[in-house]
């Protein structure tokens, strides 16, 4: 993998932010989120028009792509600079879960022919998106958490069994859903989702820009991507690479955050004078400022960690993730609670941005695991007790 | 309180009870808090006035008024019993709690006669015309302005956060009728429908609504409308202050619910480890402390004691903390919409305990200035 | 028991207040506590002189004697003024340690004999005083944490092992201690300290207003208090009534930390103006208000519930208690760490008096159990979980 | 920084250690931190001039001036291989850090020549005579008067806070020689044997003592006791700040030591129950963070960047929260003279954090209005 250059993401970050800012102002990221219009597709939940622009003029789907399959061949730290971006402006595009936790499964798991290939070069291109179901309730990845099974039928698999929270499933034109196999152990398959047996029913989500759905499974086809070995690893591995870019976006919604609500301290008066010049309003977002710059440590670190050639710092993405998500949830829910106190009774308005992040941050939270889940695992995995 | 106390509001309690539990519910009646939405309007009235009929409204109001001239500790049972039966303990906080003491203390005899009675029943509903979007904190800031003219008064300007406006018959307003700050404000009451009154409703963060935007575009009000004298509006409206405080402890009910389905969600999605037992654990004893603290301040019967004067922080940090262990008790669970999870909607509208009815920054302030005697600011 | 009326209440409270503030300022503390002048006594690390007031002339050690006894047989809320008075003076007396603790084990197991009313009537006088040892480190009650042993020898038992940090035990004239007896049961033991085989050695403490010291014994002969049965109950109970007493003096120095906070905030200059009236200092100070109503509130129920006639409320007499001891530690340790950020350089220096509070606050946060420790068994008790 | 930067700093960490381990330690050295106690002055000294000798000390001045012209990024190697060895990386903060850039960027030739040399081998311990009673967090208040007189200054007043005060040759005096609170400050060397000049050593919460009071009666400097013009000691003073951040991360390294022993405690203890053990990861993590993003910031080598303004706040806050975890792992053990256990020295100790050096309340105001723009207090 080849590391961004400084310039190099610069210049990236900079076209993923001219491009949420022009085509997903707050406006139409509150159309397609929560309005019911036709900016509002009930079946995707995402902007259309925004991934199309992002994954053919920018190029985000393709960035990590190996450079064999025809992507760009760049890092972790690459997806970290568009998630980055994304989540300052709460875009709502399948990258999470699509382009990196989806696609990163298919590259590892899929069979190099036509099919594949096809498939990979319209995920790209942001022709179709893809979700993946993992455990039961699109929480902590753990084995034992995975509730679909699967039967063997002749040359096929028979999944059955209901998944919930699956994040981006309502829009996806596949399904990578973990099944435990008749062996007891978990297996990889890939479903399209119309098939018989497949229902996706979108869910009532509190971020309208996190798009969930629940996808219940009775008999339905599917294509068995692993081999019979363990796929513990490899999911695990994906799961990893998938907190440290979603920390990324904690991170950038965190700084988004911040600027919101200095920008609200520095113009808003109260008692003749700008709120930000109240100390207690003004080391509120200090603290603000300083939980930003940890939880941009901690999401670096695990970037680092998923495209670096130093074999220790390798070895310790597994915990810098648990570390990233950790302190990056907390930091953004910090942040999203200081940011609705210092707007006051604006910030508790549906108009107001404020519930916007805070929606998102309690979101992101919970996915893939809370920060309780994740403490631990990272204290498990030093052995620091 | 000494033993005879203990034992009178013990039998209250008991009586309360039997009433609320027998009492008839009109279809649709929750307990919404203080502040109904406009679909709790009909429920709520309907509920009020079966209170008023038997004697359970605005029981802080002497009797020649139709009040109770209750007790401290007699108010306080009743919304404690509200709240654990599951109901409202009146229909709008600003008709009985607000404008009641205002006109009693300060009304005509004719404001009066034609007001209060409409309160006590809930015939009327009225909403407080205070807030505005540049003075929240600041109320003395506030900029609507009102216009002497021949006939009485031309109100120009806007309001926020008015409860149940879009519902109101009346409105209890403060506007600005000179330069001082604090003298230059006159209270008013002004029927709602009165031309150039325009009331927009206001979502909140969870997808509610229950407060309103009201504008003024050259609203004209009868020379009547001024409550007390012109420029003793502040004077008036610090009167509403406080009041409040008296029924915090009954908050503590509703959270002892929350938290007992809290601990229940957390069990059932397996997340109930010891890190979470012992913040359960410490919430469940703020709320308990939270009740003994508030009984406490009762008891000594002093309005102005230090316990009293910290429930408000109290009861909002500790609400406020509870909503927000909903991820922690629900896990992915919390990603669903508000209205389909008490616990995911108590997580945001908990956001308001800090800054409604005052932000906890003005109350460590007052904390600070007047329990304590630092010093103020320098402005 | 008879609870105080307010007005008796209030007497004895002010009785206590003037004989500490005319016997025990702040100086005279200092020198019994930390000094190595004439004031402080090695052996006993008490005030001797103010002892004696508080006992002959305010009757501090009756006041809960029952009547029979020739106390005044008030209750735990006289017991709790006393205390809050003490703990705001750092008064350093055994009332803790041998007025409470060890005189309430005393009166509930010795027989009723001449030697022990004797023994009782020196006590309640101040001619006397004893300590407690009851677990290996003066930690958390627990019968498992017991580590002196008993055996019989003729009449008489003989004790082994050694107990730390027990309060006031370097200047006891008896000691009451818990140690496993033959049977495998904890019994209690009355014990001369000037017999063979016992040493008693004061402990260089962090708080010198609450001196311990290690009790080693060696075939140590002791009187056995209690029979065969077990005296798990009554030990507790003991324990209980203790840490609801130490919360009131807990709270008396969190009232007294928040006074010294106030009027050095009051007064401080900094930038032109009272340090007061940032709201850095202002907030702070408010906090600690609430932290202090916390705590009042706290103890207050813990003692209620050791004199009440509601069986219900005398039913919660062990989780009140931990929830005080939890609580009042927890905001007296709020309390003195603001204390000191307030004063800022000033505060850390040997002179102020912030440290002194500093070192009563960590020291009782851990006597008898700490924080985690009550929590936990507050939380089984009242089955919350 | 690029891959080969990397690659010189691990090279050049292998040769610090590799010297460091080497070195022979004087009797009696320990690493006091950045200040030295009475009794660390005489191995402090004898490490300092062995440093010296090997070309260790004063990294950041100029080559010309017997420094190393190091980099950030080799100043912060040296003084975290320093903390993992254990021993102090200069005698003293003062004079190598704040006086010879001081000296180095406006003292006259002649007092480059006179003093730079004994501070960069140990000879002469200098101390700082900056704060004063009356002006802690507000320092540009302070009172001590320096006056001009025919044979040149003469001082009156008194100093707070001067670190080894009483072993010192020199101290750094700011002192006013005007009325206007910042332009109306001068700064002055002043021999310690000056008649007129006492010190009285001033012992800590914790029962050590670091620091001195320094009092002025009437004490005569000569003319050349003045560095650049009269009314530059504000400007010069400011060159100071800063500095510290530069070896913050190093202050990490500490921390894991302790936190290990802590760890190990708890065990020990029978008191590492999941809810500690919560505490003492995230603590973990903080620490881990501390560094990493110490590391950030040097390596993008901008001193004015958000990381390395929130460094400092970050660092006392975290070291802080570890002292104070003292009573939880260690129980009643927690209740012995801090003398007689690292870990109760280190709560009492760590106090200061958020005092000394800029309270945490001044750093959060330079946060809020240096690096976030929001606007200041009026005064």
């Amino acid at each position: 993998m080849t590391a961004l250059a400084e310039d190099e993401r610069r210049e990236l970050a900079q076209s993923v932010r001219s491009a949420c800012e022009r085509l997903a102002p707050e406006e139409r990221v509150r159309d397609v989120a929560y309005g019911d219009g036709e900016a509002r597709d009930a079946r995707s939940g995402f902007d259309t028009g925004l991934w199309d622009v992002l994954c053919n003029q920018v190029g985000v789907a393709a960035i990590a792509l190996p450079e064999h399959l025809g992507g760009a061949g760049y890092g972790a730290s690459a997806l970290g600079v568009v998630a980055h971006e994304l989540g300052r402006a709460l875009a709502p595009v399948p990258f999470i879960s699509s382009t990196v936790l989806a696609t990163g499964l298919l590259i590892d798991l899929s069979e190099r022919d036509a099919d594949s290939e096809k498939r990979l070069s319209e995920l790209v291109e942001g022709r179709r998106t893809a979700a993946a179901a993992l455990t039961g309730d699109g929480g902590m990845w753990r084995r034992n958490a995975v509730t679909l099974s699967a039967g063997r039928s002749g040359e096929h698999w028979r999944l059955d069994g209901t998944v919930r929270h699956v994040l981006g499933a309502a829009a996806a034109d596949d399904l990578v859903v973990v099944a435990t196999a008749d062996n007891g152990q978990p297996a990889v398959f890939l479903l399209d989702p119309t098939v018989d047996g497949v229902a996706v029913e979108a869910e009532r989500a509190l971020d309208g820009t996190r798009p969930m759905a629940t996808v219940a499974l009775n008999a339905a086809s599917a294509v068995r991507l692993s081999g019979d070995g363990p796929v513990d690893d490899v999911v695990s591995r994906n799961v990893d690479m998938t907190l440290a870019v979603l920390s990324a976006e904690q991170v950038g919604a965190c700084e988004r955050v911040l600027e919101l609500a200095t920008a609200h301290a520095r113009t808003r008066e109260q008692f003749g004078r700008p709120i930000g010049s109240f100390q207690a309003v003004k080391h509120k977002c200090a603290d603000m400022l300083v939980d930003l710059e940890w939880a941009r440590s901690a999401s670096q670190a695990a970037l680092e960690a998923f495209e670096t050639d130093d074999a220790t710092i390798a070895s310790e993405a597994e915990w810098r993730a648990s570390m990233a998500k950790a302190v990056c949830s907390e930091s953004l829910r910090n942040a999203v609670h200081a940011n609705v106190q210092i707007r006051g009774g604006i910030g508790f308005t549906w108009e107001d941005s404020a519930h916007l992040y805070f929606r998102r941050a309690r979101t992101d939270e919970v996915l893939l695991g809370a920060p309780a889940q994740h403490w631990d695992r990272l204290s498990t995995l030093t052995k620091l007790l | 309180m000494n033993d005879r106390d203990v034992e009178d509001v013990q039998s209250l309690r008991a009586q309360f009870r039997a009433f609320l539990d027998s009492a008839p519910k009109p279809p649709g009646l929750r307990n919404y808090g203080p502040t109904p939405t406009a679909d709790d309007v009909a429920p709520g009235r309907a509920w009020h006035r079966y209170l008023a009929d038997n004697g359970y409204t605005c029981l802080h109001w002497p009797r020649e008024f139709g009040g109770a001239a209750a007790s401290v500790a007699y108010q306080a049972a009743f919304a404690e019993e509200c709240a654990r039966a599951g109901v409202p303990r009146q229909l709008n906080i600003t008709g009985p709690d607000l404008v009641g003491p205002v006109l009693i203390k300060f009304g005509s005899p004719e404001q009066k006669d034609r007001f209060l009675g409409g309160i006590r029943i809930g015939d009327d509903v009225w909403t407080q015309l205070f807030s505005e979007p540049g003075a929240g904190s600041d109320l003395a800031s506030l900029r609507t302005r009102a216009e002497h003219t021949a006939t009485g008064w031309r109100i120009d300007g806007q309001k926020v956060w008015s409860s149940a406006a879009a519902s109101a018959d009346y409105g209890l307003l403060l506007a600005r009728t000179g330069p001082d700050k604090h003298r230059g404000l006159s209270m008013f009451v002004v029927p709602m429908d009165t031309p150039g009154v325009t009331v927009r409703p206001l979502t909140q963060m969870d997808g509610e609504s229950k407060f309103n935007e009201v504008f003024f575009d050259s609203a004209e009000l009868s020379d009547d409308a001024l409550i007390g004298e012109v420029g003793q509006g502040w004077t008036l409206a610090m009167v509403t202050l406080g009041r409040e405080r008296l029924t915090l402890g009954s908050q503590a009910v509703a959270m002892f619910q929350l938290h007992e389905r809290m601990v229940d969600a957390a069990r059932d999605h397996g997340l109930l480890d010891p890190v979470l037992s012992r913040s359960m654990t410490r919430l469940w004893s703020r709320m308990w402390l939270l009740r003994y603290t508030w009984q406490r301040a009762i008891d000594s019967g002093d309005l102005t004691s230090s316990a009293f004067s910290v429930l408000k922080l109290m009861t909002s940090e500790t609400d406020q903390h509870l909503g927000d262990m909903a991820t922690e008790v629900l896990g992915t669970d919390a990603c669903v919409d508000p209205a389909d999870d008490e616990l995911v909607h108590h997580m945001l509208v908990g956001r308001a305990q800090t800054i409604l009815g005052g932000t906890s920054e003005i109350q460590r302030n007052i904390l600070g200035e007047r329990v304590l005697g630092l010093p103020k600011e320098p402005r």
